[in-house]
């Protein structure tokens, strides 16, 4: 008996899909679904379903819902028709038997084009093959067809706007200092350089340390470091003259 | 441009290409009027049909394009590779046919007759190019509406949409009666 | 199997194929001989020849492809090579409009002006005959000059280069100012 659990369900497209399944098992006629009986049929296998895989259940469940609804109307006693005057009473499965139609009708033209593609499978088309002189060609450009429908006036007022474009992109002051370079040599690295020279040198002269310099900068950068450690107090310079010998005294110790 | 000409260049230029090339395209080419390739086109389809060849030369809707004869098949497999056959599911297939008999159409509306969410099933066709995107409906939201394409016509051996049948009043009509009298009937499934 | 099923296996084979086919692959395919298939390549090819077709057959050492007649170049050029719709891009325009009033000018003054590098919008522009060099300037580097040319004038529908309207009294005036500030920085670029 526990086998029985293991059968595998009929898999069904949607909630139509399985409908369709039922209304066809039952032999019964769309136009007169007996609503009771496919509802509890339904529910059956949602109830089964349920066991079995919750992730397309969503939607089931609003078929679901929408039978019980009918199911409802079913069993409501009918509204007469004498205060209505005249005017007919739908079948509550009216809506639910025109969608079914619909569907059935599309499953069926699926079946057709299916037919259709195993024939057509059976013939073979060609990737292109473009010759070599014809892949090699290069088609000119026409000046006359690339200016088309641009006048000078068009070419002035293009103009006209990036200049203005220009003027707003340009900072006054920063244009001015021409091209921004990247320091050749940093001064925290020359700082450090120089410490470690003055450690190991208790004096020497200002300008031995500028003669290993190869560029202007460089020597700025040099200089820039003899002044940041002399302000923190690490070494002191002393020149006896002026224009004389600038002496440099570490207080580092080595 | 002689008509002799004309059916060169087409020839040529159909084996060349490979794809589906439109009539337009051609007639710009050979600076001639559509139609003088309509006719070489055709003129060239039924010889290669009545001489019993090997290759045969179809039209889809506003293009030509050549193809092989179904009659060597079976010697064909032999030798080239069938391009992926791409095997559709029933959830494909009915997808595909609400696309291809109520184009345009957005997916909310292939949902409501399935009656199940149909993006993933669109997107796959997409995927396959059977079916493109061919524009946005004017409505709230400017939902995307989806349609056939020329491959689909190509996979599925139909000449134009107006191949397969048509939705009319009339034919629905018919075919609710049928539907009636299949319920009514069926036997067995 | 007849000869003539041969041949219209062949044919479908050597176009699906699109390139070379060996002789001995196709024998085997069509479980006939290999003089079978050359026998009715032949016959083919002769008929495609003699019958001025588009699609040639061609044999080469121990294999036959299908190709096309040179005679049809000139039209799968057309169709295959469809020329790109041209236009001149906004960038292309910019850097036109920046040659037409600045000429001679440099590629580095242009790329002053619009911010970004427009060597590749330049060479365009060269490409397209709207922009040629007219010299080198006389600076560190020797830069190349542009200007436009005469087939610009020509497109552009005018006689010389006076006849660009010209900017605003003010506008010059800053445009000088600009060029004057930017001459002085020229130096260290």
């Amino acid at each position: 008996m526990e086998e029985k659990l293991k059968i595998k369900l009929p898999v069904f497209e949607g909630p139509l899909d399985l409908l369709l399944h039922l209304i066809d098992k039952n032999k019964v006629n769309i136009y007169d679904i007996p609503i009771a009986l496919i509802t509890d049929q339904y529910m059956a296998y949602l109830d089964e379903m349920k066991k079995a895989d919750l992730n397309i259940m969503s939607e089931f469940l609003v078929m679901a819902s929408t039978l019980l609804a009918v199911k409802a109307k079913m069993l409501l006693p009918r509204k007469q028709v004498s205060d209505t005057e005249g005017e007919e009473e739908l079948d509550p499965r009216a809506e639910l038997v025109q969608q079914l139609l619909e569907y059935k009708m599309y499953k069926c033209f699926a079946e057709k084009l299916r037919e259709n593609q195993n024939m057509a499978e059976e013939i073979f088309y060609k990737e292109p093959t473009i010759p070599d002189a014809v892949a090699a060609y290069e088609v000119p450009v026409h000046p006359e067809e690339l200016v088309k429908d641009i006048t000078l006036e068009k070419l002035n007022l293009i103009f006209q706007d990036v200049l203005k474009r220009q003027k707003n992109r340009l900072d006054p002051i920063r244009s001015r200092f021409g091209s921004i370079k990247k320091e050749e040599v940093s001064l925290e690295e020359k700082t450090r350089n120089l410490l470690h020279f003055a450690a190991e040198h208790r004096r020497f002269s200002f300008r031995s340390i500028l003669e290993s310099a190869k560029t202007k900068t460089e020597v700025i950068v040099t200089f820039l470091a003899v002044l940041e450690l002399m302000k923190t107090g690490q070494i002191s310079a002393k020149q006896e003259e002026t224009f004389g010998e600038i002496e440099i005294v570490s207080r580092v110790a080595a | 441009m002689e008509k002799q000409q004309i059916k060169q260049a087409v020839e040529g230029i159909l084996f060349t290409m490979g794809k589906a090339v439109e009539i337009d395209q051609m007639a710009r080419a050979l600076e001639v009027e559509e139609e003088d390739i309509i006719s070489a086109a055709d003129e060239l389809s039924n010889e290669y049909q009545s001489n019993g060849r090997g290759i045969r030369i179809v039209r889809f809707e506003s293009s030509y394009q050549m193809c092989t004869s179904k009659d060597i098949y079976s010697y064909l497999i032999r030798i080239a590779k069938q391009p992926k056959k791409v095997a559709l599911t029933d959830v494909l297939l009915e997808t595909l046919s609400i696309v291809a008999y109520r184009q345009p159409v957005t997916k909310a509306a292939i949902e409501k007759i399935r009656g199940v969410s149909s993006d993933h099933a669109v997107n796959k066709l997409v995927e396959y190019e059977l079916v493109e995107e061919v524009g946005r409906m004017d409505a709230p939201g400017r939902p995307m509406l989806f349609g056939t394409t020329e491959q689909f016509l190509r996979s599925f051996g139909v000449k134009s949409l107006s191949d397969l049948p048509s939705l009319s009043p009339v034919q629905v009509e018919e075919f609710k009666e049928e539907a009636e009298r299949e319920a009514s009937l069926e036997v067995d499934v």
